[in-house]
């Protein structure tokens, strides 16, 4: 039967081996007066893990702005919560699986969309959107192409089983992505405002109930856990990957939203990271109560599991309810309908202790707030990143074959293709609710049964935060602002996803710093607060650490459909621009794509010029005065516009830039704060009276019309050949054109 | 000419997502007394090659590039002919 | 008019279809959890799309051994009207109401977009609302698509005028570019002899609502409903 | 107990997407002269049973319902134990 397992001594060197450094053990002992046990070493190192208690990062995130009349709730549950009035919330939160999608890309993206997707209905959400943010390394690398190929896969594979749209995303290259790709996921969901489920435990003799998947080996790693001494029988390496299950998943959702519906539950919480350790201990010290849990009524699905592993596994598609006693029996009845395991394993007690048996034996005996209260908080040593010189346009050559030339080439290339070769692996329509799906600058989804809608959209632009961290840290603030206004939804609240390096090291530590600056100070400057989030560091390997991407998912509000827009530019429309064009060329995708340089301080942003702009532009959308609307962001102007013309399927003639601006720094420079406009005629009076009365500049560019896009001195170029290009370069690159 | 056929089945103590829907369908159809179903891959190539330990070297080499995910997965290679 | 719409474990497009036929009906399908044995007396039952059990094995495998399977088989040999759209389809096939199966689609990708629709057959209950030879845009989004039957089998389809849907190029021609999964013939939807079984991989249900800009499938549930009466 | 170990392979004209993306895919990366590559599915299972007879009766029956599906489907079963 159950082969003999002798557990490590506890010591110093094994503590370290789970990561925990020579001080967190002595503050472990101290706490204690003891030595732990294995268990209790292996809670310890994960809940004062980088993963669970934001060591490096909290004082920092605690500097963001969370509040706001609208916010529900903010950081500190499993998402963040707005109201959305009507009685609905919207509920949603961004999370990482970067390391396990690079080992794994298929089953790492997959069960990070299963992840994120429980944080949003284990507080009580139907989820309505996915997106994800997806970085890679060099196309020429030889990993990337796999890996794209991986993740896409387990995204659409995850998503569209479990019927979820995933409406949106990010996709972009750079060679610091070489051996850390980012793939981060952002769920939204939506629920009765009044019907919040949270994660505080209460009321002692409450049960514990487990309920999802069973528990196997799925992810416990701790380097001195090594399988010939733990488990003397297994030949093989256990592999650290998670197998998701969306199936499962479908159903583990359907229960607990039937569940929900009563109010058996007085608090539930998923089991994510670190899996049955963070939900009990995260549920308990959130409620000031005790727990006891007997492990042997854990759902297994290996046998002879140890106290240990029950505890650290990472089987997915698992939740952690505390239910009213008395109404096991009707929960009981739904998990068993929906084939699910459900177990009572424990109960509340008053002792403020985490008790734990195996085998009719005591496991671990933990008193949970001071391990929760005494958990590392490190004011990491920092060097602000140095101010790159600015980049003057006069010091970057035109193109050699003429803008629309030029044009035709930045939308064949990875950062500025179309990304169709990934949504369209996507079930973006499930749920009948799609107004406006990927490709566009903000996803749009219908609340069911309403003419009103969520504006959904990610952003981020790593290599100005690699730059200027704080620049880079408003801009992508900015941009997620500005990409829900160009739909003409109210932005309401953002999420994010802090990847980062090795915050050991003070250029990194600063990289966070700054970038957290920068987005507290768009957030304030717009309204825009943070109500959840994740943080992702040691993205790197041997000590070249990743563009510093603090991915930024924000959510707005369209109040009537019937007055959002889309990016498709329609014949006979005239084309404006709002926002003051410059011509800022350091740090573009013009500079790189056309001359190899990713130099140059990164575009200034001017938050009150922000505000201002998309104030005005929502204006003039909800008014009905504008056709179509698109942000300016990578590429410029041009891009822009070619973007909008190849939507709209239509030509568009454009005048010559003005005299004051090198004209190649007026298409392709990355000035912020820019949108471009489709007005129709008889609406162009207003809006221009009233941008004046806005104090906000508005230049005509042209017209939408014909079949090509024009611009005077050079060779026309049909919009059915930009459209050529620019849906070229990603089925070529994955080997499919 | 050579046959290959490789087996390709999941490491032990990786869930197998699609085993466990299956044993559950199979109960569901009445048949009791299935335990532990687990689902792999089955795939059948010829070769042209005619020396065995180069035959095997190179599904070798095509099981950890392409065939199987080493990761997650075991793979087990049966030359014929 | 009554409807029965069929809810298995991993359906996911049941409350797309649920509103759809609401729109058109004007009242509220009935909602069947498959493991139900009996089936209340209704005029059109509809297999919506979705994972019906994560899709492993075989899309539709284990789905179409659900109890409430019997039922609908037996209904379907009755004369009822049974509708399966994309995995309803691949059920209707692996319950053996339709013939061939739905493999993978030839790319091995998911595939979700619209395509054009030639509709081959305008003289059953459920395409009498299109003109014969007209294109349709309507949405697809499945992994398993690729319709298969022997040729004996496709001949017969074609023979008998069984085959509802093509894949076409917007002006209507049938071109293997205009073929998203690698459906021999093209084939995108299929009556059974009797014509009160259809199974189409695109989504109508995705393409009723004049809101999301494309009403090209409203046709389908009309039609229906005009046909079995109010 | 017996172990039941199933093949379930495309018949013959079946044309093979899987197969074929493999064979793509391996001619892609520089693998030559490989032929004729065909997937299909491998099933393990555990049976209460000892009678050989009555336990290859049992997975026949499972594959006819369930395990494969015979319009496009040929299945071979070897029992163990
Ligand atoms: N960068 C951040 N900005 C704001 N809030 C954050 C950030 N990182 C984490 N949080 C918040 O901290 C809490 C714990 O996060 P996390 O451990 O990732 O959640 P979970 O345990 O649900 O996976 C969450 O409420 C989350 O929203
Ligand atoms: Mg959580």
């Amino acid at each position: 039967m159950m082969a003999a397992r002798r557990e490590p001594a506890v010591d110093q060197k094994l503590a370290s081996g789970m990561g925990l450094s020579a001080e967190e053990y002595a503050r472990i002992l101290a706490l204690l007066g003891r030595t732990p046990n294995l268990t209790e070493l292996g809670i310890f190192s994960a809940m004062w893990s980088e993963h669970c208690s934001y060591k490096s990062s909290k004082k920092w995130l605690k500097t963001l702005p969370t509040t706001a009349p609208w916010v529900i709730c903010g950081p500190g549950e499993n998402a963040g919560v707005i109201d959305i009035g009507q009685g609905w919330a919207a509920i949603f939160k961004m999370e990482s699986h970067n390391h396990p999608s690079f080992i794994e890309p298929y089953q790492g993206a997959a069960t990070g969309v299963g992840g994120i997707l429980r944080d949003v209905f284990t507080m009580g959400a139907r989820p309505i959107a996915i997106m994800d943010p997806l970085r890679f390394g060099a196309p020429d690398h030889p990993k990337t192409r796999h890996l794209v190929a991986g993740v896409v896969a387990g995204i659409g594979g995850y998503g569209n089983c479990i019927g979820v749209p995933t409406v949106g995303g990010e996709c972009t290259f750079h060679p610091s992505y070489n051996g850390n790709i980012l793939v981060n996921a952002m769920t939204v969901g939506l629920a009765r405002a009044d019907r919040i489920f949270y994660s505080k435990a209460a009321g002692v003799g409450n049960p514990v109930i487990y309920v999802g998947s069973k528990t196997g080996r799925d992810g416990i790693h701790g380097a001195t856990m090594a399988s010939a001494e733990f488990d003397e029988r297994s030949e093989e390496k256990r592999p650290t990957v998670q197998v998701g299950d969306p199936f499962t998943e479908k159903l583990l959702l359907e229960a607990c939203l039937e569940l929900m519906a009563t109010d058996a539950i007085v608090a539930i919480q998923d089991m994510g990271a670190a899996g049955l350790t963070s939900s009990s201990f995260e549920m308990a010290s959130k409620g000031g109560v005790g727990i006891e849990i007997d492990l042997d009524r854990v759902p297994t699905r290996e046998p002879g599991m140890s106290a240990y592993e029950l505890m650290l596994s990472e089987s997915q598609e698992r939740m952690l309810m505390i239910l009213e006693a008395g109404r096991e029996p009707e929960a009981e009845a739904i998990f068993r309908k929906w084939e699910l395991d459900f177990a009572v394993i424990g109960r509340i007690t008053d002792s403020g202790r985490m008790i734990l048996r195996k085998d009719g034996q005591l496991a671990a005996d933990l008193e949970i707030a001071p391990l929760v209260a005494s958990a590392p908080e490190y004011e990491r040593p920092w060097t602000p990143t140095p101010a790159r010189a600015p980049l003057p346009a006069a010091a970057v050559p035109g193109p050699p074959k003429g803008m629309l030339e030029a044009l035709a080439q930045l939308l064949d290339t990875p950062d500025l293709c179309s990304k169709r070769w990934v949504w369209e692996q996507y079930d973006h329509m499930v749920m009948a609710d799609t107004a406006q799906g990927p490709g566009g600058d903000a996803a749009v989804v219908r609340i069911h049964d309403s003419n009103r809608a969520l504006a959904i959209t990610t952003d981020c632009t790593p290599r100005y935060v690699a730059a200027d961290p704080v620049m880079g840290g408003r801009q992508a603030v900015a941009e997620s602002w500005r990409n829900l206004t160009a739909v003409g939804a109210r932005p309401l609240a953002i999420t994010d996803c802090m990847n980062f390096g090795n915050p050991q090291r003070p250029e990194i530590m600063g990289q966070f710093v700054g970038a957290i600056q920068g987005m507290g100070e768009a957030c304030r400057a717009l309204d825009y607060p943070v109500v959840s989030g994740n943080v992702s560091l040691y993205n790197e390997t041997s000590g070249k650490g990743i563009q510093p991407t603090p991915a930024i998912g924000g959510v707005g509000l369209v109040e009537d459909l019937r007055r959002s827009v889309s990016l498709a530019g329609r014949a006979g429309l005239a084309i404006y621009v709002v926002g003051e064009t410059r011509g800022h060329l350091g740090s573009s995708v013009y500079l790189r794509e056309l001359w190899g340089s990713e130099d140059g301080a990164p575009p200034p942003v001017d938050l009150a010029a922000e505000r201002r702009h998309g104030d005005f532009v929502r204006a003039q959308i909800l008014a009905g005065h504008v056709g179509a609307c698109h942000d300016t962001a990578d590429g410029g102007l041009l891009v822009a516009v070619a973007e909008m013309a190849i939507a709209g399927g239509i030509g568009a003639h454009l005048q010559a830039a003005p005299a004051g601006v090198p004209a190649h720094a007026f298409w392709f420079g990355e000035d912020q704060a820019r949108y471009v406009l489709a007005i129709a005629p008889d609406h162009v009076a207003a809006v221009t009276a009233a941008a004046a009365k806005a104090n906000v500049p508005l230049a005509a560019l042209g017209r939408f019309t014909g079949t090509a896009l024009t611009l005077p001195g050079e060779t026309a170029i049909s919009v059915a050949e930009l459209r050529r290009r620019r849906e070229a370069w990603l089925p070529r690159y994955m080997g499919q054109a | 000419m050579m046959r290959a056929r490789v087996h390709i089945t999941l490491k032990h103590g990786v869930l197998d997502p699609q085993g466990k829907a299956i044993a559950n369908a199979l109960a569901g159809l009445g048949f009791a007394g299935v335990d532990d179903v687990r689902q792999g891959k089955y795939i059948e190539l010829k070769l042209e090659e005619t020396d065995r330990e180069r035959a095997r070297a190179k599904v070798d080499a095509m099981c950890q590039k392409l065939l199987a995910n080493t990761v997650i997965e075991n793979y087990r290679i049966d030359l014929e002919g | 008019m009554k409807a029965a719409v069929i809810v298995f474990p991993a359906s996911n497009c049941d409350r797309d279809i649920q509103v759809a036929l609401r729109q058109s009906m004007g009242e509220e399908p009935i909602m069947v959890w498959h493991r139900e044995g009996t089936l209340p007396k209704v005029d059109l039952i509809v297999l919506p799309g979705g994972f019906s059990y994560g899709d492993y094995l075989r899309a539709g495998a284990m789905a179409a051994h659900s109890p409430i399977m019997r039922e609908v088989v037996a209904r379907a040999g009755r004369g009822v009207p049974v509708l399966g759209v994309c995995n309803g389809f691949q059920i209707l096939a692996e319950a053996g109401l339709l013939p061939g199966v739905l493999m993978r689609n030839a790319t091995l990708k998911f595939v979700c977009r619209d395509v054009h629709l030639k509709v081959e057959a305008a003289n059953s209950i459920f395409t009498g609302g299109y003109r014969p030879q007209q294109v349709l845009r309507i949405p697809i989004a499945h992994a398993d698509g690729n319709y298969f039957a022997d040729d004996r089998t496709l001949d017969e389809l074609e023979d008998e005028g069984r085959i509802a849907f093509r894949y076409c190029e917007p002006d209507g021609r049938i071109s293997s570019e205009a073929n998203p999964n690698g459906a021999q013939r093209n084939i995108a939807g299929i009556f059974n002899k009797d014509r009160n079984v259809l199974g189409l991989m695109p989504h109508p249900e995705r393409a009723a609502d004049p809101a999301l800009g494309n009403t090209d499938g409203r046709a389908l549930f009309d039609h229906l409903v005009a046909s079995l009466g109010p």
